[in-house]
């Protein structure tokens, strides 16, 4: 195996692993600073200038606090929980490509970690598995709030994730690959899968609501009502880890969410550019839109009130994936009719 | 929405329960009655479903303590009103501190239960027929009724007091 | 249920129109209350840094008023102890000295006279009770403490000190018991 | 009934279904969960997520209210009532005030009525505004907790003009208002009244049309007008089962003849007409103010009763006769003709009894509050048989159970 | 401010706080999480010192966690009723380490104007109080004032309080077992 290729991708891993994490950690500020906003306030300023050491204060508090485990609980399945839900958040961000090809000591360097050609079937099986963290963790807790938000959570993601993944045929019909890589290629300019599929996105944008567990989706953890949801009996750096998860989440939601209809990296005008100028507007293009979608994500928390348990069903069945199927269909019969399959 | 005046509802009363209406008042407008216990529950009643008087809503129920009174310490007093006619009804039924037995009025108005809990908590008054007659707001474990006019209020571990400063010697 | 006014009005008859039913124009337009609230001018007073004005009638910490020439108004009559309804003023009563008629007004005084902070509710009815405009409630607020038995205020940080007098004009001149 | 249905197309679960097929799970909402607003517990049996039956246990505030009102005098009743329903301190302290005044059969003057009025009427704009924002809250809608409450702030700064206190007011004495109504107080309630009515739409606008809050709402807790009238419902929550009872209308105290408006009512009694029900409300108060204070007569602030209210202090320093009523008003000692009264109000929750009865001595011989909360909270269980837990969790918010109304 | 010294002392780390025992003790500080228990009036105004216009997010303080587990700070605002009291004990134990007791207000400091039969003079009778906060209800200005003297507590705080001698019979004269699994 090539030495430097080992390198390069280690510290690839290392800067993507860190980038997550900063951005997941003050997502939480920007999360507070925002809310304080929205409701005429201003927000955490202690910790730091602007309190931009609010994170940072908080991290170090809950690494310190007190760690225990409640007796009646499963020992090992409570510490595991929140580390399938870190684990799986994280490890989506392999295939996330970053920007454009940069060129780095006379190495073409993909800023990518591993380009799959099923990458959105990868995406699909890891977040599938991230319902595991809480559905462990809540029911590990041995507590009956726990174990409901435990139940909520994992039915919810089991009824959105069939909706997503419908709507995400077409966005593979329209580009005939599986590879993110490849689905960022086809949407060079300004060419965005979004002006072909606004309903599909409308759909996937919902049910990343639902698969982050946000507002208007967050069940699992609805404070007035389960108190902590499934993490009610957390506490310490494994409360930290969920929490930090859902975040991260975010952060990758939103970054799919960029790369599948806005066009990843790709931004009008990019032709003019090539190189490493290239990559870097394309990296930035990419943070951009990215940080929209978490803006937005927060901004609708904010905002609108959540649906109860019946309802969210009622949605993700009766509506989304009807919409998804038919969005489907009307795709694949259209791109038939282009390809002369008629 | 024509109020009936108090003589009016007495007189109808009267044609129904004279005999177990012992006295009638109306301090500030408002007609009291005290009526024999036994025929609380039945008045009660009566009031709601008759077709004049439609005194349909259960404003409240308490319960007075009068110590001096003997073999009469205990009023409980209900509270009717009649939207329709728009008047204020008072019944009160007294009864002895050593057996203070009244029927409960549940199965009438609903609402009454907790009113007659409270009563109970307060003043050991014993609703007949109460699907659940327990404590309410204090703890199941006190033993004696704390609105009887013998106990006292205050708490006595505070330390923060000077009893003799405010005449609690 | 037949109506007993003619002053009913039904406020939640109105049945969802289709747009409604679609969900995302009301999203829509809460989002854009909230957005409009990020562009606003943000309504929080910084405590510690700034200070809020307080209406001069607000009712916080007592002060024992000296008068003019610096003697203390107090003359232990206790009606302000028994009008607290909390029961947090106490006072010994003691007789003025020869001598002493630059410190006391009246033959009277109260030697000890203590309010216990923490049982205090702030309802302002010894200020009214007070015959000789000698208690009064300040717009100061009382501080907070870590120990249990520092509420008790006695006489050095209820009287006011010479040097430094608090001034209660503007709340006596509100209008209180037509007091102008 | 059309709630049952409209909540039936909302379930997957066949709610009609009367044999529970689940194993049936315990869960304790309280004492302090973030649900109950206060302290007190209910127990609920669930079925997956439906409720079988309910069980509360109230009490742990209890704080013996109407054993202290028999031990202080009667002008020191009315911090106490402060904290029945803490929420609306001064409609309380209002109608302890008019009980007494009752009592001793005082004659009022219009402007201390009409200024009366206003302050009752923002209290209970204060009052409206935390249960509203509360079931915004619960229904997940955070910010719509702050943004009233940033409204509220500015009725506090009204009360804190005239009483100077905040929540726990203890406004007002027997016989009229400590002091008049100062510049700041005009000065603050004008702009009060015309910031307030947009900055309340723009909340309205947030929940009251918005289709995910209209699902988690209608069907959430009804209650029929007959079921609601058989459990001694009044205020708010009567009304939106259809009632128009109002105290304020049946049986008006302080003027309230003199004014126009209008008693809102729903149709199902479930937790939108709730909502509903008291967002309207909160415009018909502002329309009692905005009458009330246009129309604000002249003359004293207080009424002529030498032997309960207390004399200005220069005449305690200078005048015997003063000096003497001070005395006597602060001891207790002045004559209180004995005899029994109900008074009620309208509280922020429904009707607000003060039941006193006097032996003519220093305290009340006994005083027992009529607590809206107390009585209503009763039927929760019935409310909220075959809801949600989500639906209990809004019932309970839209009832707005205030736990010192509640204990006592 | 003279208690703090004081109270340094019970801490058991003796007055050198090592760097890092302050760095903690600052990161700690600025990252308050209060579970409130409010149970009546108290609860309003703590409420109102939530909302807009005294904010206490500004403290880092605007996640509330309801789950003890998960709180630094127990905000105890509202009377407490000795019906009441074995449950506040229960949150209180159920909490972790380390921990923060603010008493917000009259009646749950000291009873206040409630010396009756049903009502706990103090909670400082069974949970261990840092800081009382007086008033009824404090105005929010109070409770921010009360919540800075908690900083300055806690930043005083050592690493290692839990084990500490003075806090294990703190702990002891309150009848509370830390080494308790704490179950539900």
């Amino acid at each position: 195996m090539d030495t430097a290729l080992l390198i390069e991708k280690f510290s690839l891993v290392i800067i993507v692993f860190l980038i997550s994490l900063g951005i997941a950690a003050y997502s939480t500020y920007f999360e507070r600073k925002l809310a304080a906003w929205i409701q005429d306030r201003i927000g955490p300023d202690r910790a730091g200038p602007f309190g931009l050491l609010q994170p940072i204060a908080d991290g170090v508090k809950m690494f310190m606090k007190e760690d225990f485990i409640p007796k009646n609980s499963d020992k090992w399945l409570f510490i595991i929980g929140p580390g399938i839900s870190m684990f799986t958040a994280l490890i989506t961000s392999t295939i996330i490509p970053w920007g454009p090809p940069i060129e780095i000591f006379g190495r073409q360097i993909s800023l990518q970690i591993a380009d799959f050609n099923i990458g959105v079937l990868f995406i699909f099986g890891v977040v599938s598995i991230g319902v595991y963290g809480i559905m462990i963790g809540g029911w590990a807790s041995n507590n009956k709030y726990s174990l409901f938000g435990a139940i909520r959570a994992s039915s919810q993601m089991i009824s959105y994730e069939l909706a997503m993944g419908i709507s995400l045929i077409t966005i593979i019909l329209l580009t005939g690959s599986l590879s993110l890589t490849d689905i960022v290629k086809s949407q060079h300019g300004m060419n965005w899968n979004i002006f072909y599929q606004p309903v599909c996105f409308l759909i996937f944008f919902i049910c990343s609501l639902a698969e982050t567990n946000r507002a208007p989706f967050d069940l699992a953890e609805c404070e007035s009502e389960l108190v902590g949801g499934y993490h009610t009996e957390y506490s310490s750096m494994k409360l930290g880890l969920f929490l930090f998860a859902e975040y991260v989440s975010m952060f990758i939601s939103s970054a799919l969410m960029a790369i599948l209809f806005f066009g990843g990296y790709n931004f009008p005008g990019m032709d003019y550019f090539d190189g490493n100028t290239l990559a870097i507007l394309g990296v930035l293009a990419f943070f951009t839109k990215t940080f929209l979608f978490i803006f937005v994500f927060m901004w609708i928390r904010w905002t609108i009130p959540r649906f109860r348990f019946d309802q969210l069903m009622h949605l993700g069945w009766k509506t989304l994936i009807p919409a998804a199927i038919i969005n489907m269909l009307i795709t694949a019969i259209v791109i038939a009719f282009n390809k002369g399959w008629f | 929405m024509n109020a009936i005046s108090n003589e009016q509802v007495l007189n109808r009363l009267n044609e129904f329960f004279a005999a177990d209406i012992r006295t009638s008042d109306e301090p500030y407008g408002l007609l009291t009655l005290e009526v024999n216990p036994s025929k609380a529950y039945e008045m009660i009643d009566w009031l709601k479903n008759d077709s004049v008087l439609q005194c349909s809503f259960l404003t409240n129920i308490a319960a007075v303590h009068y110590p001096t009174d003997t073999n009469r310490e205990i009023a409980v007093v209900y509270q009717l009103h009649s939207w329709r006619n728009n008047f204020r009804l008072r019944l009160k039924a007294f009864l002895p501190i050593a057996n203070p037995s009244i029927s409960s009025i549940v199965e009438i108005y609903n609402g009454a239960n907790w009113m007659e809990r409270e009563t109970f908590d307060f003043y050991g008054v014993n609703f007949t027929g109460h699907p659940n007659l327990c404590r309410i707001l204090n703890e199941d474990s006190m033993d004696y009724f704390p609105m009887r006019k013998e106990f006292h209020l205050e708490d006595e571990t505070r330390e923060d007091k000077d009893d003799r400063y405010f005449g609690r010697f | 249920m037949e109506s007993f006014t003619n002053r009913k009005k039904v406020v939640s008859d109105k049945p969802m129109t289709f747009i409604e039913k679609l969900y995302l124009p009301a999203i829509f337009s809460g989002m854009m209350i909230t957005m409009k609230h990020i562009l606003k001018r943000k309504k929080t007073i910084k405590y510690p840094e700034e200070i809020r004005v307080f209406a001069p009638v607000y009712r916080g910490q007592h002060v024992l008023k000296r008068d003019e020439e610096g003697r203390e108004n107090c003359t232990a009559c206790g009606l302000c102890a028994v009008a607290c309804p909390a029961e947090a003023i106490t006072m010994v009563a003691d007789e003025r000295k020869r001598g002493e008629e630059n410190l006391y007004r009246e033959e009277k005084y109260a030697s000890t006279y203590e309010i216990n902070m923490l049982r205090c509710i702030f309802c302002g009815l010894c200020e009214e009770a007070c015959p000789k405009e000698a208690i009064f409630l300040t717009d100061r607020i009382v501080p907070t403490e870590f120990e249990r038995a520092d509420f008790i205020y006695g006489k050095d940080k209820l009287v006011e000190s010479i040097d430094d007098r608090i001034d209660i004009t503007l709340r006596q001149n509100t209008g209180k018991r037509g007091a102008i | 009934m059309e709630a049952k249905e409209h909540y039936k197309a909302n379930e997957l679960t066949d709610l009609s279904k009367d044999t529970i097929d689940g194993e049936i799970a315990t869960i304790n909402f309280g004492p302090t969960h973030p649900s109950t607003h206060g302290i007190f517990q209910n127990v609920l049996q669930v079925d997956g997520e439906k409720i079988v039956s309910a069980e509360q246990t109230v009490g742990y505030i209890h704080r013996a209210f109407e054993k202290l009102a028999e031990r202080r005098p009667y002008n020191q009743i009315t911090p106490i009532t402060d904290r029945l329903n803490y929420c609306s301190s001064p409609i309380n302290n209002i109608g302890w005030e008019m009980t007494v005044e009752k009592l001793i059969g005082a004659e009022i003057p219009k402007r201390v009525q009409y200024m009366r009025v206003i302050i009752m009427e923002l209290a209970r704009i204060a009052d409206h505004l935390i249960c509203d924002s509360v079931i915004g809250v619960d229904a997940g809608a955070l910010t719509s907790f702050f943004y009233p409450f940033t409204e509220r702030e500015k009725i506090y700064e009204l009360y804190e003009e005239i009483c100077g206190a905040r929540l726990t007011t203890n406004i007002g004495r027997i016989g009229g208002f400590e002091r008049d109504f100062n510049e700041t107080f005009h000065t603050k309630l004008k702009s009060f009244l015309k910031t307030f009515p947009p900055a309340f739409e723009e909340f309205n606008s947030m929940l009251e049309r918005n289709r995910i809050f209209m699902d988690r709402t209608k069907g959430a807790g009804p209650i029929s007008a007959e079921r609601a009238l058989n459990y001694s419902f009044t205020g708010p929550n009567l009304r939106a089962a259809g009632v128009d009872y109002d105290v304020r209308v049946a049986q008006p105290y302080s003027s309230y003849e003199d004014f126009d408006f209008n008693i809102p009512v729903g149709v199902n009694g479930d937790t939108y007409d709730r909502f509903m029900v008291r967002q309207e409300e909160i415009r018909q108060s502002m329309r009692i103010i905005q009458q009330a204070y246009s129309n604000l007569p002249e003359g004293p602030y207080k009424a002529d009763l030498p032997e309960f209210f207390l004399p200005p202090k220069a005449e305690v320093y200078n005048q015997m006769e003063a000096l003497i009523y001070h005395f006597k008003i602060i001891m207790g000692e002045t004559h209180i003709p004995a005899g029994e009264v109900y008074h009620a109000v309208e509280g922020g929750n429904g009707e607000l009894g003060y039941y006193l009865i006097s032996d003519g001595g220093r305290n009340p011989y006994r005083l027992q509050f009529r607590r809206p909360c107390f009585i209503y909270y009763q039927a929760y269980p019935e409310m909220i048989k075959g809801m949600t837990i989500s639906d209990a969790v809004l019932t309970l918010s839209s009832m707005n159970v205030i736990a010192g109304e509640l204990d006592a | 401010m003279g208690k703090i010294e004081n109270l340094e002392v019970i801490n058991g780390e003796g007055y050198q706080l090592t760097t890092l025992d302050k760095a903690i003790g600052l990161a700690r500080a600025n990252s308050v999480w209060p579970l409130p228990f409010a149970t009546s009036c108290c609860g309003i105004e703590f409420m109102a010192t939530m909302g807009s216009t005294y904010d206490m997010s500004r403290f880092g303080m605007e996640r509330m966690s309801f789950t003890p587990r998960q709180a630094d700070l127990l905000i105890v605002a509202g009377t407490i009723s000795k019906k009441l009291g074995p449950v506040l004990k229960q949150i209180y134990e159920q909490m972790a380490e380390p921990k923060w007791v603010l008493s917000v207000g009259a009646c749950a400091s000291s009873g206040g104007i409630f010396d009756t039969y049903s009502v706990l003079q103090g909670i400082d009778r069974i949970i261990p109080v840092d800081v009382y906060v007086p008033g009824c209800p404090p105005r929010p200005e109070q409770i921010i004032d009360g919540v800075i003297n908690i900083h300055k507590l806690v930043k005083l705080e050592s690493m290692r309080r839990r084990y500490s001698d003075e806090y294990k019979h703190l702990m002891k004269n309150y009848q509370i077992d830390i080494n308790d699994e704490r179950n539900k």
